[in-house]
């Protein structure tokens, strides 16, 4: 484990001291890796970068695949109860035998890594020719029909013709429930709504599906043109104000009171 | 040749996908003219005609290496030897329909494989498999299939061609394979069916 | 150097624009393998490092001509392209992954370094490092290398990277490190850390 490991203190709520402390009594299942908050160990570790000016995530490969390690170990450990033979075969040791192995693995790819980068960096000064090929090459020569030899199975183009006659099944839509939405239904949905006087667009299809609110619209059309509502917007996307135009009696109140 | 300078020159001269002027050179290899000239008297005689198999040559301008005309044949069998790519599905079927349609128009084609056809038929035209033969009542120019196609398919005439019943997925149809090949094509690309005129 | 099969080897070189296999080579050379052998020696030797601005490479399996390294100043002024940049160490570790466990998937890369590595593959994507080998069982994207990878990092074949296990600690160094895993809390677990495994 390199030093930082080494040197992260925690302060968890269930837990407080070092990091491989934390580790070994997670292990040794003394502390309940359910009730510790990865997250937090990861923000103390963040803190621990931050401070020694080391924020580099690319280094830290050791500890996030401990965490990460940490992270498959207790969401097993989330898994519901029915699975319980799963983790009665995890005995402690085994966790540390498979923490042991990722540790490895990711260690070896690391150390792959920087003989791949030693090894770019040393061909570093190559440079390969990239020149078009000569004007006398630009021209494909093509077999003629003279010379041309047998390349191609003819059974491939009875394959695709034969292909080309399959009529494509139907596509199956038993299995998808229609949402169904009448216009006689949202009329009578923005009728009640108008009775009670102007309302918005919003508030005609509050939480309703996408196929609801065209339906609602053209619902809304219908009125207008059936002379009971008009409504209004400022500008695109803006909210749709609609007005009951039905002679209700206080409207006709107001309006003799215009009148007179 | 082993001057260090002649060694850079060479790359350049190796590396440039153009020919390099003069300017080029001496901003790139930081030196004087005088020294340029040494370098390049000194290259050029390395490179002489019938030396090597490549050459330095002065074109458009600028100096260039090129391979050395004896080099020519040995070159085009390495690049340009006649290549018969394999056909992908795309030509396949557009091939196929040209083979046991023709003569066959675009529009049709496309109407048959539910998806445009243009790229395919134009690498197969292009590839000399297919050709042009007249045009439709309707003014489409229609195509057929070449000696060529003959030849790479290893086929003595177009009676040669697979019996479609071989691969037939619906041999109970007894309409004609043009009519049974479109109303196929029509019910992949979503269009009017006759069987399901609500589909 | 004036052999004309040597002379006809050292054109193709120069004029292909991928490294040429040997038995690209024979053919375009019409010559026997014996031949082929003397003449490459021949260009070997006439190309020898430090000789020339020019070198032979073997790479991505094949033949190819190169600019000799001491020429790289000279040759970034007269292309003005800054080299490809070097690799981070998440590409690196991405690559090495690849290279060593090809066909690989991209949840599998992210298992073994333990953190994310999209931005890293996608960066190798495009440089074209790796490339895309069809899907896992689970339809998970797989990753292979290209020979643009062999290339760039001088190899001929894969089977030229060193066996991945070379990195392994030694046995002594693994027992350390299981130890650890188990027992660094241990002392202090004994001690007063504040530890509260109750809770």
């Amino acid at each position: 484990m390199t030093a930082i490991i080494e040197e992260l203190e925690l302060d968890l709520e269930v837990f407080t001291g070092p990091f491989d402390l934390l580790l070994t009594l997670v292990l040794r299942e003394e502390v309940d890796l359910l009730e510790v908050e990865l997250a937090d160990v990861v923000i103390s570790y963040l803190d621990v970068l931050e401070a020694r000016g080391e924020l580099d995530l690319d280094v830290a490969t050791e500890f996030l695949v401990l965490i990460a390690a940490l992270l498959e170990l207790k969401s097993r450990l989330m898994l519901p109860r029915e699975e319980e033979e799963l983790f009665e075969d995890f005995a402690p040791g085994e966790a540390a035998e498979e923490l042991l192995a990722r540790m490895l693995e990711a260690r070896r790819y690391r150390h792959a890594a920087d003989h791949l980068a030693e090894r770019l960096a040393a061909e570093h000064g190559y440079r390969f020719r990239a020149a078009a090929p000569p004007a006398f090459l630009k021209k494909v020569v093509l077999p003629d029909a003279e010379t041309a030899r047998a390349v191609y199975d003819p059974a491939q183009l009875g394959k695709a013709v034969g292909g080309l006659l399959r009529l494509p099944e139907a596509i199956a839509l038993e299995h998808l429930t229609i949402h169904r939405v009448t216009v006689a239904e949202r009329l009578s949905h923005l009728r009640s709504l108008l009775k009670r006087g102007a309302c918005t667009f919003t508030d005609a299809v509050k939480d309703a599906d996408r196929v609801t609110v065209a339906v609602t619209l053209f619902s809304l059309l219908e009125l207008y043109k059936q002379g009971e509502a008009t409504w209004t917007q400022d500008g695109t996307f803006a909210e749709i104000h609609i007005t009951p135009c039905s002679p209700r009696e206080e409207v006709i109140r107001e309006l003799a009171g215009v009148g007179a | 040749m082993s001057a260090e300078l002649t060694r850079r020159l060479e790359a350049l001269l190796f590396v440039a996908p153009e020919p390099v002027t003069g300017a080029e050179l001496l901003e790139a290899l930081e030196c004087e003219p005088g020294e340029l000239d040494l370098a390049l008297a000194e290259l050029r005689g390395a490179y002489a005609p019938g030396l090597r198999g490549i050459e330095v040559k002065e074109v458009a301008g600028g100096l260039t290496f090129a391979t050395a005309p004896d080099a020519e044949d040995s070159v085009r069998r390495l690049l340009a030897k006649p290549r018969t790519p394999p056909l992908t599905p795309a030509q396949a079927e557009t091939l196929s329909i040209v083979a046991y349609l023709q003569p066959v128009s675009r529009p049709e084609i496309t109407r048959i494989r539910g998806v445009s056809a243009d790229s395919a038929s134009s690498t197969l035209l292009e590839r000399g498999l297919i050709e042009e033969a007249g045009r439709s009542q309707f003014g489409a120019v229609l195509y057929r299939t070449t000696p060529l196609f003959l030849k790479l398919f290893g086929l003595a005439s177009l009676q040669d061609l697979p019996e479609v019943t071989a691969w037939d997925p619906s041999p109970e149809e007894t309409a004609d394979l043009r009519d049974r090949l479109l109303k196929a094509g029509e019910a992949r690309a979503g269009g009017p069916v006759g069987a399901d005129p609500a589909g």
